[in-house]
């Protein structure tokens, strides 16, 4: 078993336990649990972005509008239908991902730069939907006072719980992908993005892989985008516009895409931002702005894909060198 | 009966035609050589055949199954499969992994373990294991290909031109492995090297201009004068 | 009431013959620099805004419209250099580089519409130039302003000089040549990377001019910068990466469209049409209309 | 935290061109540790002229209050945060200083949308949160407990345009044409609700999504429909555009009706635009000026060289109200204060209309229309008034026309 694999797990698992007790420490001051809070559901979009992005090669820019549908239809079904969340949420969130599916296929023809252009106007059409279709979304006013998920015993989630159900989510998120990657399904998906022509020629069927891929990540998204409008209690179309899609990409492209452990690392570096640093609020596009182009040219690995580079050469540096650089005659 | 059986296979680009009526039969077990000029089509034959390009018109039947427009993962599954002329690895991750990727095709019913071994030991990459793909030498990369395909106990695996860009002492070597390959399964190979053609191919087909000018025996087609003329005249130099 | 369907008649083809002419420009900057240098540049219409808003400070400092859109040409220009200079030219060799500079472009955009929410933010409501000629011509019961005469006829003059430029100068067939094909360009003695370099000075001057007509015809504010980038990549996709004559025809038709749409339902309509027209395009023809 | 905060204030203030410096300085000086507000508003984004020019007003009046020994014997401090015109921004700016810095009241949106957003918050973390300018009338729906709003409701607004058309001509034609976004649909609301009983025929109705930059073809619509009055409400410039193109299609200044009317706008508008007519809640043009309202007037304007306008002036009374609730409260408690402003009556400083909270929050309804007289550049204006009327709230269904 290599080494790096159970490092990794330890790490995961430390990271796990330290986000199922914040909820407990951070307890007595609301702003840093609601910060938690936050990370926590950025955690869950990260980890979900990263099964496409990182695993199957894909830039999903609807991301943020796949959110924004399952938020959208979870409030309509509460409070049409005076559903509960807990009935609201799944139920919206599947619908989001069948959407999510439609939303995928020009993926199955298009490759690249057309894809992520098509995936950006689809982000920008569903955008657009949410400002001018208000009599399901109030347009650009926003819906305000969404209730929170009833507890058990019918009290609405709050404080100290809610943050815990929102790390238990996020918990399971990065433990679902871990548990994923090392299947024959996530195998497939690796394949397909290192290059899914070869993949086809082995004998992989390339679109039932994307479809799948991109159910789940459209599943991520959706519950996300439910626990993302109950814990704040007021979205509007921005919540769920381009922008939100890039930071989350960037959370997966700055920790490091195609692992684990990364895009954790990257949500819980950078989600906080923008709330601690209430000062820095109008630099915060700029900012990311600035990580996104440093990203893509200089850390296309990401910090921990930068880490695993650098470790792998240390190791190699102290292996003496096997006689299988060049091939053997005869 | 025949394993592979191409008829009027046409196809054009825009106003050229790349491929006119082709017909190819080929027997299981038997080795079939395709030479031409650039340009006459051959990559195009087996792209086609492996299902990564759509023919205009025309008939193709693999082991008994009509394959005309079905799409590779599918051929794959039926055993016939192809390797490429600029050769096509999974250039990021390490030689183990491109193996583990090429058995997921056949879950339960792969190989064994032994025989995956000596296959791995027979092309030699037992102690490349860890290595990354793209870090190999070509000749290893070809290897590690032929590798990949046999791991999915292919019916017929297309080679486009095996031993491209590979030094005079790799391709003894190269034509030597496929030489064993031969009693693994059938082949079809593409190449420009009249020498892998003698040495391999127990029928020769040649394209010219999209049209198949001939058919037989190497030693006989190396005799024909359109060939000569057309062909081996500009390609020994 | 003739009269009345007249005045509408006369102000939907004004609208739309100007409105065509600048998205035609802008997606004209924007298909040159992808067909050429194969860079799709998602900050194009942060471009297009930044001349306008610099032509609103310069004009608001007391300068003449005129003699400020010159100096934001210059500008322009200028910026463009540095950039393909501090940035682009990275990016040249760049396997898939389209991507990656899609991404960065999306990046640099994230920045630049910080930047003016910061310094422009505060007088977001108030972005109008001081027209280029005073004065309205009566068409009939319909006034038109002169000064939209006059953008429009600098967007078609510069339109036509684009086509003479890329159909019969020495630099127009080099450019085409490396459309079509870089390794056979290269073989044939072109310099790509210079023949790069000036396409994106080209572009990216081009959708400049853009914004300053655009701020010339119309008032405008932070939003248009997105708007304008979407609009200019719908129009070069339907129309076909590369192809000029593509952005031009498929310019117009969006122009009308707005124009048209605007008369019996909500512009947005026309957004939605436009968003719509491309996700076919990249379906079922993902080389556009007009491509060769 | 609290150096943190104070730098907050700083930054905002230096970034809108005011020395927050003078008001905390006092503060200092004064005995008691400062009462603090949470002042969320517009200092960049498409509203920010709004937000400034309503800071602009708040600094005189807690200057003058601080000056005068603040309230309880406290200085009020205005904690000031930008939401960038954006009401998720609007929110978590209101959770931080309600958590971080445990002010007392919110107050500061001057734009429905991010009014709104704050309300929710408000509501649910029972925090006192004064309106001073943002006409949404669900910000008073019934069950509302905890904000209180200055402005009158826009579909008011709607209704009172109705009515001073009704007394103008009977039977006018009018037109409309307007920006969508929550303030201009709950204006329409209002008035397509009142002019049939007003007897006023609707001949057009345009909308047009936010972003919009040129109005020609409907222009030309509406002049093709022929109407006496067309009622422009554009947002931003985008007043100024169909205000101008209306005009070169030769529609008379006195046939343009504007809703409201802000100093910038109506410097906006310009000289071409005199005759026009636009509704206020307070104008240099007022017949009703107090002498704090002249006071108040002049002060400003040497002060920001532009005269003030009704968004300075709710924005200038706001710390009075909350002032006078505070004493009245006789502590800085939330529970306490939301009591005392429910039950507080007074009258507005500068103008003398008074001012009182229904069950839910809202405030008796006025409405002022002023006619421009002559525009000076963007140094000073004439207007004079035309028209005023009061009315109840709900004399019309205001929360079931606008959700």
């Amino acid at each position: 078993m290599n080494p790096r694999h159970l490092n990794a797990r330890n790490m995961g698992i430390a990271l796990a336990i330290l986000a199922l007790a914040l909820p407990f420490v951070l307890e007595g001051n609301r702003f840093l649990a609601f910060v938690f809070g936050m990370v926590m559901i950025n955690v869950l979009w990260a980890s979900g972005m990263n099964l496409l992005y990182g695993y199957v090669g894909l830039m999903p820019l609807m991301f943020a509008g796949i959110a924004g549908i399952a938020a959208y239809a979870m409030i309509y079904l509460t409070r049409s239908f005076g559903w509960s969340f807990w009935l609201a949420m799944p139920a919206a969130s599947f619908g989001a991902a069948l959407i999510g599916v439609l939303l995928g296929l020009p993926s199955l023809r298009l490759k690249g730069f057309y894809f992520t252009l098509c995936s950006l106007v689809i982000q920008t059409v569903l955008t657009l939907a949410f400002i001018f279709f208000p009599h399901f979304t109030n347009g650009d006013t926003g819906l305000n006072q969404i209730a929170p998920p009833e507890w058990f015993n019918g009290a609405p989630l709050a404080g100290l719980w809610f943050d815990l159900v929102l790390a238990i989510f996020a918990v399971a998120g990065a433990a679902f992908c871990a548990w994923l990657v090392p299947t024959r399904l996530g195998q497939r998906f690796i394949a397909i993005r290192e290059d899914d022509v070869l993949a086809a020629v082995l004998g992989i069927n390339v679109v039932r892989n994307k479809i799948i891929a991109f159910f789940l990540v459209s599943l991520y998204a959706a519950v996300g985008g439910c626990f993302y409008a109950t814990y704040v209690g007021f979205i509007s179309p921005r919540a769920f516009d381009v922008l939100t899609s890039l930071n989350i990409w960037l959370f997966v492209a700055f920790g490091g895409r195609g692992t684990i452990i990364g895009p954790i690392i990257g949500a819980v570096i950078l989600a906080p931002i923008p709330f601690l640093l209430q000062e820095l609020q109008a630099f915060k596009d700029v900012l990311s702005g600035v990580l996104i182009i440093v990203v893509t040219l200089v850390l296309p690995g990401g910090i921990y894909g930068e880490l695993l580079r650098r470790r792998a050469l240390r190791r190699a540096a102290a292996q003496p060198q096997t006689g299988t650089t060049a091939a053997p005659r005869t | 009966m025949s394993l592979l059986e191409v008829s009027a296979l046409s196809k054009h680009f825009g106003g050229v035609i790349a491929l006119k009526n082709v017909d190819v039969q080929m027997r299981a077990g038997e080795t079939l050589g395709m030479i031409g000029p650039n340009g006459s089509g051959k990559t195009t034959f087996v792209n086609i055949v492996s299902g990564q390009l759509r023919a205009d018109s025309g008939g193709m039947r693999f082991d008994g199954h009509d394959t005309l427009g079905r799409q590779p993962h599918e051929l794959a599954r039926l055993g016939l499969t192809r390797s490429y002329q600029a050769v096509r690895v999974f250039a990021g991750l390490s030689v183990q992994k491109n193996i583990d990727t090429a058995c997921l095709l056949l879950a339960g019913e792969g190989l064994a373990r032994a025989q995956l071994q000596e296959l791995t030991e027979w092309l030699r990459l037992d102690l490349a294991l860890d290595k990354s793909a793209g870090g190999l030498t070509l000749f290893e990369q070809r290897r590690l290909e032929l590798l990949m395909r046999l791991a999915q106990r292919p019916k017929l695996i297309m080679l486009d031109e095996p031993v491209g860009g590979l030094a005079v002492t790799e391709v003894r070597e190269m034509i030597l492995l496929l030489q064993q390959l031969k009693a693994r399964c059938s082949i079809f190979v593409i190449e420009h090297t009249m020498r892998v053609i003698r040495e391999l191919a127990d029928r020769v087909v040649v394209l010219m201009a999209g049209e198949k000018i001939a058919d037989g025996p190497p030693a006989e087609i190396l005799r024909d004068q359109r060939v000569i003329e057309h062909y081996l005249g500009t390609v020994h130099a | 009431m003739s009269d009345a369907t007249l005045l509408i008649l006369a102000s939907t083809v004004s609208t739309g013959l100007i409105l065509g002419a600048i998205f035609a420009l802008v997606a004209a900057g924007v298909t040159i620099v992808y067909g050429c240098v194969w860079l799709p540049n998602a900050s194009n219409g942060q471009f297009f805004l930044l001349a306008a808003l610099a032509a609103w400070s310069l004009t608001g400092a007391g300068w003449g419209s005129a003699l400020a859109i010159i100096a934001v040409l210059a500008l322009g220009i200028v910026l463009s250099l540095l950039l393909e200079w501090v940035l682009i030219r990275r990016l040249y060799d760049v396997a898939n580089r389209n991507v990656a500079y899609f991404v960065v472009t999306l990046g640099l955009t994230q920045i630049m519409s910080g930047i003016f929410s910061l310094t422009y933010g505060r007088w977001s409501d108030q972005f109008t130039l001081p027209p280029l000629v005073a004065g309205i011509t009566m068409i009939g019961p319909f006034p038109l302003p002169n000064n939209r005469i006059a953008v429009l006829v600098i967007a078609f003059g510069v339109l036509a000089a684009l086509f003479a430029l890329l159909r019969y100068h020495r630099y127009g067939r080099a450019l085409r040549a490396v459309f079509q094909n870089r390794e056979a360009a290269a073989l044939r003695g072109v310099d790509v990377r210079a023949i790069y370099k000036l396409s994106f000075l080209l572009g990216s001057s081009i959708i400049f001019l853009g914004g300053l007509l655009f701020a010339l015809a119309y008032s405008f504010d932070l939003t248009v910068a997105w708007t304008m980038s979407v609009t200019a990549f719908a129009i070069m996709i339907v129309g076909g990466p590369g192809s000029v004559v593509g952005a031009l025809a498929v310019g117009l038709v969006f122009g009308f469209t707005q124009a048209i749409v605007s008369i019996f339902a909500s512009p947005t309509a026309a957004t939605f049409s436009y968003l719509a027209a491309m996700l076919a395009i990249l379906l079922f023809k993902p080389t556009g209309l007009f491509s060769k | 935290m609290n150096i943190n905060m104070k730098a907050a204030v700083v930054a905002v203030s230096a970034a809108i061109g005011i020395s927050a410096g003078m008001a905390t300085d006092d503060a200092r000086a004064q005995a008691g540790a400062p009462i603090k507000v949470g002042f969320v508003t517009e200092l960049t984004g498409p509203w920010t002229f709004f937000g400034t020019s309503c800071v602009a007003g708040l600094k005189f009046a807690t200057d003058e209050i601080n000056k005068a020994g603040g309230a309880l014997g406290r200085p009020l401090e205005f904690v000031i945060q930008d939401n960038q015109t954006n009401p998720s921004a609007a929110v978590a700016a209101s959770r931080n200083l309600d958590v971080n810095d445990k002010v007392v009241a919110l107050s500061g949106p001057t734009s429905s949308d991010t009014a709104l957003a704050m309300y929710g918050y408000a509501e649910q973390q029972k925090i006192p949160f004064l309106v001073p300018v943002a006409a949404f009338p669900q910000l008073t729906k019934p069950g509302t407990k905890y904000t209180f709003r200055i402005e009158p409701n826009a579909a008011g607004w709607g209704y009172s345009i109705a009515k001073f058309l009704e007394q103008r001509k009977p039977g006018a034609k009018v037109a409309l044409m307007y920006s969508d976004a929550a303030l201009m649909r709950a204006i329409v609301a209002g008035f397509k609700y009142q002019a049939p009983r007003s007897k006023v025929n609707i001949v057009a109705d345009v909308l047009f999504p936010q972003g919009s930059t040129d109005a020609t073809v409907q222009a030309a619509q509406v002049k093709a429909a022929n109407p006496d009055y067309v009622i422009v409400i554009g947002a931003g410039a985008f007043d100024n555009v169909l205000t101008n193109q209306l005009l070169d299609l030769g529609v008379k200044p006195e046939q343009i009706i504007h809703p409201y009317g802000i100093t910038s706008q109506v410097f906006g508008w310009g000289q071409r635009s005199a005759g026009s007519i636009y509704g206020t809640f307070f104008d240099i043009g007022l017949d009703s000026l107090t002498k704090e309202g002249k006071d108040f007037i002049s002060r400003f304007d040497s002060a920001n060289s532009r005269p003030p306008s009704y968004v300075e002036n709710y924005c200038y009374n706001t710390p009075y109200i909350l002032k006078e609730a505070l004493q009245n409260a006789g502590s800085a408690d939330r529970e306490k204060l939301r009591d005392a402003l429910s039950k507080l009556k007074t009258r507005e400083l500068t103008s003398g209309v008074p001012i009182e909270f229904d069950k839910n929050g809202a405030r008796k309804e006025y409405m002022y229309f002023m006619q421009i007289v002559s525009v000076d550049g963007k140094r000073t204006y004439k207007s004079k008034q035309i028209f005023y009327n009061e009315w109840d709230a709900e004399v019309i269904p205001v929360y079931d026309l606008v959700k």
